[in-house]
């Protein structure tokens, strides 16, 4: 990782003395160790800042929508997540292409930072969740490349041959419904609707979400576990078939709720309904939800 | 100074929740907070809890009255008003101080909000002195001194194996009577605390903000804020609100709600204008009312270092850092 | 302020005897925002719309609520009535206490009286978000394109141009006239088919109001009612119809020769060529595939030969748009492939032939002139065995559709080998006659008694060679008994299937097809020639098998639809359509594929952005296409989008009201 | 809004969003034919099932409805051409998540009824009614004004 920190600065520096991009999206070390947040770089003299270490979790590409409307190029770096992150914006149409350059860079995978604030700077981490199910560590996108791209395949191929483990899921789905649903609301009870989940998800890219049209009424100011369930449910239903498991919204809750919970069953059942598919793999603008097929699983006779 | 064995504090508290309802510093699913006590809550008490006292006294959602729209006419009716005493045990000195801030805003001025007034004027404090800074606490910065509250009843010692109790307040005198039974009378000294990990030099940085409102450090801070509401949500002193109201029918409920200056249409007016139409407008109100406005209009800061925003923001905004930037700017 | 006015209906007794009306006026009352309630025996009739009208003027009603029967009963009428007042006719709503209370809860009158008040409740929370909607205008194209110049699409178009409209018709083919030309006799009047088509396309080619393009193919179609822009592609015939005077010398002296289509292969043509005698236009194009010149580079014969000077062999293809107001499908069908029925031996056998060879054999201007001699050895035939249901109504191997004709043609070629060949045999195999329609059944009768064909019932199992003959072994399940008979030749009669482009040109148009690939009529009872597209109809085989009156009878009822949309300069359209709220719309174009009317796309605007002048997408709706199903407001995260008249907020408001 | 129902005179409510084109005509249908069922279903009329946004379902359920039912024209049938089958891929999911989060299966359903179906539609809605009785008063997701 120290090897591919100085790739990154050393690229960045180059785009960014040539001119060839205004700024550099990447990682920057944080308050504490475990942290490593985004660093915007718009000098050459300030690519020191930028690393890639264990807790570059920050996914970068929903930033670029900062960008959409201002001049010149932006540069990023991407992981596999923020790789199927910018598909999904490129599917959305909300960002073009050619005003990016994007660094791919192999992911070897997150580490949990609950865990190392727990274990300390010294203790045996653990991968984030998130990151022990990934099956894209590797950039889809990209226009450089950092590191070793064969091994770095070849480490990647093995991860898509394994299946995603959805045995939280299957828990869950063991219950009955009333434990289900002291489960869920014993979660959504403590959501303190701040949206960080919404706002830190590539997915939710709407130009204005449907819960700030206070004057349309889909949803109450007030903070009830069912105005809560309400958000949880219809953000689940609008990220269906579309995200891209960055695991971002889980991350960013500060009242530690299982949020990745609700879109792994999604991604679970649209799997098993209409076809294995992973979100931002492909650009082909064909969305689960966005077509049907005739022969789709029929239960409403 | 009076105290008691730490694994008898639940004794103490038993006997406080016959005559108070009493709230004490809980974890349940992973988040701590001030939680009604019965005997099998998870106390915490190494810690300050993640959710501020503030929703005690100025809840997420607060029921203001109900009104009623019978044919063309409109009925307005109060809500009955809680009369129950309440008492909190191991609140903190930064969570005391963000009272202070609160009673500023909620009672001074001529403006006095009877919703949080009645709150506040029925329920007890019991500080709790801290042992050891957390990583992201940076209260002594902000003038707060973690090993004694301003504003409690009672100070509580935390001493190891033993807590410490010491009246403040006529009411707290009460209060340790009905206690008294329980404690012992010892010498004790209180432990020294230990190095912050975190610092602010906050020495004029109000006045130097005066001059910085258009300057690009905002836009340069704000890069990365995604505007989501956590660092206000779990702030003890941002108490902005939004009144709304729910209507089913003829029946309504006026509710008032916490809202947060980072959201979009925090300032979003009825034509569509937005005073604050970026990140870097929200950003920049956000720290110039915690460290210029309110210390203008109420000669304190609006923060008190407990170092909750650190800890959550997603990403990683650290008024620390922040205000060393200011300090540095030209 | 808004003032709605409730209006409970007894009918009589229909909703009055298990829903107290009164009752239900009463607590209208009450409900949020309404000014006036009351009930009447019948709100329809005349005294009762009276009511309404006197209601809205006396206390300055702005919405209505008519709690009565179901709006798919009376909403036109409410309308009118409250237009008749002066306010907008979608200013109303129906709460249904007929048909979903009354009728349907006669013995609980409290209940339904509980449930007529909820649901007028309910119309009232809606009505209280209702908008006044206009229906908006789109001009008209006058001018009408036919595809396909069959028999079918000939009708069709000729019925367009003699109601005063210009049409066009696309025929890929040389020459338009379809099957129907390679037809000898018709059924059942065994009047001579050439005789009937050929002077209804000389009608066509000859119509000032028509304009015939042949040898070319619709190659896009975009716009939408009154206005579709269709592209054409004008194959290149290598031949300058203007300087063509169709004297035919080039094709006489043309030295090389491929098997005719028009004949089915059973003789020769030239690689310049008309496909056959009475062909319109009557002039030749070169097919490139053959023609000498263009695989060697050398010959030019028909070059030299043209007295007019009019081949070109560096013509190209040649692409042009039009604009047309409505569009009529008119591609007819094809055959069977039967070589999936190895046991008939295709292929194998010359001698088995399809009923379309037959017609061809029998056609007096056919290669045999008429004589009915077999391919392979020129012999006429003596015994002659008809098979049907090839490739019909067998789901294995073929349709599980019946062709429906070649019953009837079947029992017309019998009828004819009888008459030409007298001392021959007749065999039909069959599953089942199917002779509805006038004169049929008589026809079939004439063959079977009059003629005697041999009618055996029951599949052929196999058939094969031996020495010149046919064996043709099959199972008489009448007789229970397996039948071996020795033909000349046999006859099968394959089924009609659709074209092979046919769901080429459905994507390319936006009309639907079934699984077979046959064009989806809007309702298969009450909208026969409509499809789901507004302003494009159906004609003749295309939309599954029909025989020659059955293919004119839609043509002209296809016509009469085009004539009625062209008789107007505009048309109005429904205004209950998607709209678009473009401040909050992101462009993300998911509705887009949602639409099953490609009513929906992206287009262009300018903002201003913090003093900056920038471009974004924003989804449009075309109100000419958007038929209001509202299904791409549910694709849009963010109700950009809303339907009008069914809004979020509507529908929102009356969940509300309901749970109350 | 207020949860007012007893035990005893408790009834529940059922909203059917029903398509203009198959099922309202469906239920149209039943009425005329006089075929009796519980009153305790509401029907909301849509133009198709494809309108109906999972969101309502969800509102619904937060303002105390017990049962929810989404009907439309069957697949291949849509008067829209292919509205339902956009309908059919939403609540396959959407059941399922409802499901997930504890809502009784039961409450939710969609179905399939077409405007020949009076007798259909007076079969589903009775049997609805008589699970959902069985279920009681649903109080899962619901906003407890």
């Amino acid at each position: 990782m120290k090897e591919i920190t100085l790739q990154m600065q050393e690229l960045a520096r180059e785009l960014l003395q040539k001119g060839e991009v205004n700024v550099v999206l990447g990682w920057e070390k944080g308050t504490f160790w475990y942290l490593s947040p985004p660093a915007f770089i718009d000098k050459p003299e300030d690519v020191e800042r930028l690393v890639f270490d264990d807790y570059c979790h920050h996914n970068l590409s929903k930033y670029l929508m900062d960008y959409r409307y201002q001049d010149g190029k932006v540069a990023v770096f991407l992981k596999g997540c923020d790789s199927r992150a910018f598909n999904i914006l490129l599917e959305d149409n909300q960002l073009e292409r050619e005003k990016y350059v994007l660094i791919g860079i192999p992911c070897p995978g997150m580490k949990d930072q609950e865990k190392a604030k727990e274990l300390g700077i010294n203790g045996d981490i653990p991968l984030a969740k998130k990151c022990q199910d990934c099956k894209y560590p590797n950039p889809l996108v990209y226009d450089y490349f950092l590191g070793d791209k064969e091994a770095a395949d070849e480490a990647a191929a093995t991860r898509e041959a394994k299946a995603i483990d959805y045995s939280d899921v299957e828990q869950i789905e063991k219950m009955t419904p009333d434990e289900k649903y002291d489960f869920w609301s014993s979660q959504y009870e403590r959501c303190i609707r701040c949206y960080a989940c919404r706002n830190v998800c590539p997915a939710c890219n709407c130009r204005e979400c449907i819960f700030d049209q206070s004057r349309t009424g889909w949803i109450g100011k007030a903070n009830n576990t069912s105005e809560n369930q309400f958000f949880a449910l219809t953000r689940a239903m609008h990220v269906a078939g579309r995200c891209i498991e960055c695991g971002e919204c889980e991350r960013a809750c500060p009242m530690n709720i299982p949020i990745m919970l609700l879109n792994k069953k999604l991604i679970k059942d649209i799997n098993q309904l209409f076809g294995e598919y992973d979100a931002g793999v492909k650009v082909d603008g064909v969305l689960p939800l966005g077509h049907f097929d005739k022969n789709d699983p029929e239960e409403f006779m | 100074m009076k105290i008691i064995a730490k694994e008898r504090l639940p004794e103490v508290l038993q006997l406080l929740a016959k005559d108070y309802n009493v709230l004490v510093p809980a974890k349940f699913e992973g988040v701590t907070r001030f939680t009604p006590y019965s005997g099998d809550v998870e106390l915490v008490l190494e810690e300050n809890v993640l959710m501020p006292p503030k929703d005690i006294f100025f809840p997420q959602t607060e029921k203001m009255y109900k009104f009623k729209a019978k044919n063309k006419s409109l009925e307005i009716e109060e809500l009955p008003v809680e009369k129950e005493e309440q008492l909190i045990f191991g609140i903190r000195s930064c969570d005391l101080k963000s009272l202070e801030c609160l009673d500023q805003v909620f009672l001074t001025k001529g403006y006095v909000d009877h919703f949080y007034k009645d709150k506040r004027e029925r329920t007890a404090l019991i500080a709790l002195s801290c042992v050891r800074p957390q990583e992201a606490c940076f209260c002594h910065s902000m003038g707060v001194d973690p090993q004694n509250g301003v504003g409690a009843d009672i100070q509580a010692y935390d001493l190891k194996e033993k807590i410490g109790f010491k009246a403040i307040s006529e009411k707290g005198q009460e209060i340790l009577e009905k206690i008294s039974g329980l404690l012992a009378e010892e010498e004790v000294s209180i432990p020294s605390f230990g190095e912050f990990n975190l610092k602010a030099d906050i020495e004029g940085v109000p006045e130097k903000l005066q001059g910085m409102f258009e300057h690009p450090i905002w836009a340069d801070i704000s890069r990365k804020c995604l505007n989501c509401g956590a660092c206000t949500y779990v702030c003890p002193t941002c108490h902005c609100f939004d009144i709304d109201s729910e209507v089913r029918g003829e029946d309504g409920v006026k509710i008032r709600c916490w809202d947060s200056c980072m959201f979009g249409e925090y300032t979003q007016m009825a034509g569509g204008h937005n005073p604050r139409p970026t990140k870097k407008e929200r950003v920049r109100n956000r720290f110039m009312h915690k460290l210029r406005y309110f210390p203008e209009r109420y000669q304190m800061l609006l923060c008190t270092g407990c170092g909750r925003c650190v800890i959550k923001c997603p990403v990683n905004m650290d008024i620390t850092a922040i205000i060393k930037k200011i300090k540095e700017a030209e | 302020m808004k003032r709605v006015g409730v209006f409970v209906c007894h009918c009589g007794t229909n909703i009055a005897a298990s829903v107290d009306c009164a009752q239900v006026a009463q607590n209208a009352q009450n409900f949020p925002g309404v000014a006036y309630a009351t009930d009447y025996k019948y709100m329809c009739s005349e005294p009762g719309q009276e009511l309404i009208k006197k209601a809205i003027k006396e206390h300055k009603l702005d919405r209505i609520v008519v709690a009565s029967c179901s709006p798919r009963m009376h909403e036109p009428t409410f309308r009118r009535c409250i237009e008749g007042a002066g306010l907008n006719g979608y200013m109303l709503e129906m709460a249904n206490i007929r048909e979903h209370c009354s009728w349907v809860h006669p013995d609980d009158k409290e209940r339904a009286t509980q449930k007529s008040t909820e649901l007028a409740r309910m119309a009232v929370a809606k009505v209280l978000n209702n908008t006044p909607l206009e229906k908006s205008q789109i001009p008209v194209t006058k001018r009408a394109l036919v595809i396909g110049g069959g028999i079918a699409g000939i009708q069709a178009a000729i019925d367009i141009a003699n109601a005063g409209h210009k049409v066009d018709i696309v025929e890929k083919e040389p020459s338009i006239g379809g099957k129907m030309a390679q037809i000898d006799k018709t059924f059942p009047t065994l009047d001579c088919s050439a005789c009937i088509l050929t002077p209804k396309m000389v009608e066509a080619a000859n119509h000032p109001n028509i304009t015939l393009i042949t040898y070319s193919e619709v190659e896009k179609v975009e716009g939408y009612v009154g206005n579709f822009d269709v592209t054409i592609r004008k194959k290149a015939r290598s031949v300058d119809m203007n300087k063509c005077t169709g004297c035919g010398l080039c094709s006489e002296k043309c030295p090389s020769r491929v098997p005719s289509e028009f004949e089915m292969g059973m003789t020769t043509r030239k690689s310049i060529y008309t496909p056959f005698p009475q062909a319109i236009p009557n002039k030749p194009v070169i097919d490139r595939e053959n023609c000498r010149y263009f695989k060697l580079g050398k010959c030019k014969v028909c070059e030299r030969v043209c007295p007019a000077g009019a081949i070109d062999y560096t013509q190209e293809d040649e692409l042009v748009t039009e604009r047309y107001g409505a569009i009529v499908v008119a591609t007819g069908f094809d055959l069977f492939d039967y070589s999936v029925y190895g046991e008939y031996g295709y292929g194998k056998y010359p001698d088995v032939i399809t009923g379309l060879h037959f017609e061809r054999l029998i056609n007096a201007s056919g290669p045999t002139m008429g004589k009915i001699k077999r391919p392979s050895d020129g012999k006429e035939p003596k015994n002659v065995v008809f098979i049907k249901c090839v490739g019909s109504r067998d789901e294995a191997k073929g349709k599980a559709y019946c062709s429906k004709t070649c019953c009837m043609y079947t029992a017309k070629h019998a009828t004819l080998v009888r008459e030409k060949i007298k001392d021959s045999n007749v065999y039909v195999f069959y599953m089942d006659v199917r002779t509805p329609g006038k004169g049929y059944e008589e026809f079939y009768t004439r063959t079977t008694d009059q003629y005697g064909a041999i009618y055996i019932r029951g599949r052929v199992s196999k058939i094969y060679q031996k020495g010149e003959k046919l064996i043709v072994k099959g199972a008489d399940t009448l007789l229970g008994k397996q039948v071996e008979v020795e033909a000349d030749m046999v006859v099968l009669a394959t089924a009609m299937v659709a074209q092979p482009d046919a769901a080429k040109l459905a994507q390319m148009i936006g009309i639907s097809y079934d699984q077979d690939n046959f064009y989806t009529e809007a309702h298969p009872k009450l909208a026969p020639v409509e499809t789901h597209t507004a302003g494009v109809y159906l004609a003749g085989a295309c939309q599954g098998p029909k025989d020659i009156p059955e293919s004119v009878a839609q043509a002209s009822g296809a016509a009469a639809k085009v004539c009625a949309l062209l008789s107007k300069d505009e048309m109005a359209t429904e205004p209950i359509i998607s709209q678009v709220n473009e401040a909050i719309c992101a462009g993300c174009g998911m509705c887009i594929p949602i639409c099953p009317y490609k009513a929906l796309e992206l287009k262009t605007i300018q903002e201003r952005v913090q003093g900056k002048t920038i471009e974004r997408k924003v989804a449009s709706v075309n109100s000419g296409l958007c038929q209001g199903c509202g299904a791409c407001t549910v694709a849009c995260r963010s109700s950009a989008l809303n339907l009008k008249h069914f809004t979020n907020e509507q529908i929102l408001a009356e969940v509300d009201a309901l749970c109350l | 809004m207020s949860v007012k129902e007893t035990a005893s005179n408790w009834e529940p409510k059922i909203l059917v969003f029903a398509c203009n084109w198959c099922t309202y005509a469906g239920a149209d249908l039943a009425g005329l034919s006089r075929l009796q069922y519980p009153p305790n279903i509401r029907i909301l009329r849509v133009p198709c099932s494809g309108r109906v946004n999972p969101q309502f379902v969800l509102r619904a359920f937060q303002r105390g409805v017990d049962g929810v039912l989404v009907a439309g024209c069957h697949p291949g049938d849509c008067h829209y051409v292919t509205g339902n089958y956009f309908t059919r891929r939403r609540y396959l999911l959407m059941q399922r998540l409802l499901e997930y989060v504890g809502l009784d299966p039961e409450r939710f359903q969609a179905r399939w009824i077409s405007g020949s179906e009076g007798p259909k539609f007076q079969e589903v809605v009775t049997k609805l009614t008589e699970d959902i009785k069985a279920l009681g008063p649903n109080r899962k997701l619901r906003d407890a004004q």
